[in-house]
C-alpha cells in the first residue's frame, strides 16, 4: 500500500526569511521547482477568503507565517479590503473584517511602547495572534494539500477507465433487472438526482436576542422622572448590567420620544458630559404618548403596555 | 465567491492536453497508442478512423493491429483483438467465457447500481433527453451508465435533438414492466417530493456563485429584505 | 451483431452455459480468466468479488492481478491495470492520453476551482465534517462550494452531528477514483505540511517575553530567540 511517488510534488512556498537561522515551518518547502513568476499578481485578484489573502501578502514579502512583519501586511490587507469597495456581500466582508480587526489590534499593540506582558488585554492580544497564526498555518497546510489534489486530479484525468461493458452474447445471459425501490422511491431518487442541493440552513440564533420594548422602557423612565423630577441619563440606566446594551439603547430612544412629546427637557453641559433629563410633563395622570415606532416587529405581535 | 468563474483561465496555457494535441499524437508509439484507444471504444473502430486519429498511414496501423492481435494470442491473454464487421475491437477470449459468464450470473447484476438508478430516474422524468443533459443534471459523466441501461433494455434511443444532433433517449416498455407500471403517466408526480417547485433544473444551480440562505428562491426572502 | 453472438456456441457443447459453469471456471488459468472478466467490468472489481467468481483464494487472485499489472508495464502496453477505490480496473496509460482524447470527445472532466479543491481537501482529512467546520478552516463560507462537490459526486452526506444536528460530509468512492487512490489511507500525510507541534509552541513561547508581533526588528528579539 505504498503511496505512488509520482504526482505528489511538494508545492512551492516562498520561504526566504529575514532571520536565516530560524528553522521551522518552511523547512519542508523546496526551492521553487518550477517557474512561478508573476503568479502572485495574477492570483491576488483571486484570493479565496481572508486567510488566502493574508498568506499571499505574507509570501509576497517573502516572510514566513511564523515571522511576519505585521504592520506592512496589515496595511496591505486593509488596502485590499478598501479596494474591493462595495462589491462584497455581507458574509464575505465580515470574514475579512474579523481578520483585519485582529491584524489591526496586533499592529496597534506594536505601536505602543513595548512593555512587560502584565494586563489581560495584552494576553488577549497574544492569544488572538497565536490563534490567528495557528489558523493560518492550518489553512496553509490544506492549501498545499489542495495543490497536491490538483496535481493528482490532472494526472488521473489522463487515464481513461474501460467502461465498455458486456459483449452482446454475454449480455443475453443477464438476469432480469429488479427495481425494488417502487415508484415513490423512484420519484424521490429523481428529485435527489435533479436537485442535489443540501437543505439551506439559516442560522437565526443571533436574531433571537431578547426583545426590549421602547414603550416599556419609556414607562420606566417616566415613572422615575415623575418621582425625582430630574436625573442624569447615567442614573436612569445605572441598574442595568454591562451586557444589557439593548435596554440602554431602548431607554435612550424612549428619551428621544419623550423629548419629541415635550415631556422632558435635555441638557448637556459639555461634550461627553452627563446628560441631564428633567421632567416637564406635569403631574397629571395622563402619560405622554410614546409610539411603537421602535418596537414594530416583523410579525404583528401585540405589545402589551403595563 | 469571486474565484469560481476564473477556474481554468490560468491553467489553460500550460496544462491543457488539447492545445498541442496534433503533434503530441504524432510522437506516440503506434502500438500502445492503438491499445489505449481501443481500450475505451465500444464500437469496432475502422483502420481508416484509427489512422486518421493517430496520424499514421493506414498500412502502418493495419500492420500494428495484426501484430498486437498476434501478441495477445501468443501470450495467452484473456482478451483478444479482432476485426469484426470492418472494425477492430477488444473481445474476451472465448476460452474464458465461463469466467465472464460467472461474473454475469453472479447475482449482483439483477440490481442496478445507484448511479444507474439515478440516471434512469432522470431519463424517465426528462425524456426524451440527451446524454450530455443527463450528465449536466447529475454532475458526472453518464456515458458508461447509459450504456448499461441500453444494454439492459431499460432505455432506448429516440431520435436526435434537432439543433445539436445529439442522440435522445427514452425509457422502454421493459422499464415500465420492471417498475410495475402500465404507462409513463403512472410515474408519481415529482412535485410532492420537491422542496421548491422552481429549482429543478440542475444546471441553473451550477452557476449560482455562492450559496446564499437569503437567495431569491429561499422561503421568506422578501420579508427578510425589509 | 449476429456474428458475435454465435461465437461461443461451439464451446458450449452442453447447451446451457449455467450447468457446469462451476467446474469450467475452476479449470481456467487464473491470469487470463482475470483479464477476461476485467475486460467487461464497468466499475472497479474487488479482489473478493473476483476470487468468488473465479473460485480461487483471494491471495492467489491478488498476486495474479499484481503480476498482470507488472507485465503490462514491462511490455509498455497502452493500458494499465490499477487498484483504485478498492477495486481493479483497466485504464489507458496516461502517456497515451492525447490519442484517447482524439476519440473521447466529452471525457474531459471539468476542473475544480481553488475553492472547491480546498474544501475537498478539508473534507478528505476531517471527515465526517460539517460545513461550518470547513468554513472555519478556510475562513470563508463554503456552502456554495460544498453544493458543487455534492453535485459532482465527490462528497456525500454522512449523517448529522449529534449535538448540533449539522449535516456531516465525507468523500465518496468516486473521489477516490478521480484521485486514483486505493483508499483514504493513501492520502498524503497532513502532518508534514503543518509545523511540528513543538515548533508552534516554541514560537508561541518565544513571542511572550517581548510581546511583539513583529518580532524580527524589535528590540529584545534576539534574546527571545535563544
Amino acid at each position: 500500500m505504498e503511496p505512488e511517488p509520482e504526482g505528489v510534488p511538494v508545492p512551492e512556498e516562498p520561504h526566504v526569511q529575514e532571520e536565516p537561522h530560524v528553522p521551522e515551518a518552511a523547512a519542508e518547502a523546496q526551492p521553487d521547482p518550477e517557474p512561478d513568476d508573476g503568479r502572485f499578481k495574477v492570483r491576488l485578484a483571486n484570493f479565496e477568503g481572508p486567510f488566502d489573502l493574508l498568506l499571499q501578502l505574507i509570501s509576497k514579502h517573502k516572510l514566513d507565517v511564523t515571522e511576519v512583519a505585521l504592520s506592512k501586511v496589515t496595511d496591505e490587507f486593509m488596502a485590499h479590503i478598501r479596494a474591493m469597495g462595495p462589491d462584497w456581500d455581507l458574509d464575505q466582508t465580515t470574514e475579512f473584517l474579523v481578520v483585519a480587526a485582529t491584524l489591526l489590534d496586533l499592529k496597534a499593540a506594536r505601536l505602543l511602547p513595548t512593555a512587560e506582558v502584565e494586563d489581560e488585554a495584552d494576553l488577549a492580544l497574544l492569544e488572538a495572534r497565536d490563534l490567528l497564526f495557528a489558523r493560518l498555518l492550518q489553512y496553509r497546510a490544506y492549501k498545499q494539500i489542495a495543490d497536491i489534489f490538483t496535481a493528482r486530479l490532472d494526472e488521473e484525468a489522463r487515464r481513461y477507465p474501460r467502461t465498455v461493458g458486456l459483449e452482446p452474447h454475454h449480455a443475453e445471459l443477464l438476469p432480469e433487472v429488479v427495481i425494488s425501490i417502487g415508484p415513490e422511491g423512484f420519484a424521490r431518487l429523481a428529485v435527489k438526482a435533479m436537485l442535489p442541493k443540501p437543505k439551506p440552513q439559516v442560522y437565526v440564533d443571533h436574531i433571537h436576542a431578547p426583545l426590549v420594548s421602547v414603550r416599556e422602557q419609556a414607562g420606566v423612565v417616566v415613572a422615575r422622572l415623575k418621582e425625582h423630577g430630574e436625573a442624569s441619563f447615567r442614573v436612569l440606566i445605572e441598574e442595568l448590567g454591562p451586557d444589557d446594551t439593548l435596554t440602554v439603547v431602548a431607554r435612550f430612544l424612549a428619551l428621544l420620544e419623550l423629548y419629541r412629546e415635550k415631556a422632558v427637557a435635555l441638557e448637556q453641559e459639555e461634550a461627553l458630559g452627563d446628560l441631564m433629563v428633567r421632567w416637564t410633563g406635569g403631574d397629571g395622570e395622563a402619560e405622554p404618548t410614546v409610539t411603537d415606532e421602535f418596537d414594530r416587529a416583523p410579525e404583528p405581535e401585540e405589545e402589551k403596555k403595563p | 465567491m469571486s474565484a469560481v468563474s476564473t477556474q481554468n483561465s490560468a491553467e489553460d496555457s500550460s496544462g491543457s492536453p488539447v492545445g498541442d494535441l496534433g503533434s503530441a499524437v504524432a510522437g506516440l508509439d503506434l502500438k500502445p497508442a492503438l491499445e489505449a484507444v481501443l481500450m475505451v471504444v465500444d464500437e469496432p473502430a475502422t483502420e481508416e478512423h484509427l489512422a486518421k486519429i493517430l496520424q499514421r498511414p493506414r498500412r502502418a496501423v493495419a500492420d500494428a493491429l495484426r501484430e498486437l492481435a498476434d501478441e495477445y494470442t501468443v501470450q495467452g491473454r484473456g482478451f483478444e483483438l479482432r476485426l469484426v464487421a470492418g472494425g477492430w475491437r477488444y473481445y474476451t477470449r472465448p476460452a474464458y467465457a465461463p469466467a465472464v459468464e460467472g461474473f454475469v450470473l453472479d447475482g449482483q447484476h439483477a440490481r442496478l447500481t445507484q448511479a444507474a438508478l439515478e440516471t434512469l430516474a432522470v431519463v424517465a422524468y426528462r425524456q426524451p433527453v440527451s446524454r450530455s443533459r443527463v450528465s449536466a443534471v447529475r454532475g458526472v459523466n453518464c456515458d458508461g451508465v447509459m450504456r448499461t441501461l441500453l444494454q439492459r433494455g431499460l432505455v432506448e434511443e429516440a431520435g436526435a435533438e434537432p439543433e445539436t444532433g445529439a442522440i435522445l433517449y427514452r425509457t422502454t416498455n421493459y422499464f415500465l414492466e420492471r417498475m410495475g407500471l402500465r404507462g409513463l403517466d403512472e410515474l408519481p408526480e415529482l412535485a410532492p417530493f420537491l422542496p421548491e417547485a422552481d429549482a429543478i433544473e440542475g444546471e441553473t444551480l451550477e452557476g449560482v456563485p455562492s450559496f446564499d440562505p437569503d437567495a431569491p428562491d429561499a422561503p421568506g426572502y422578501e420579508d427578510a429584505d425589509d
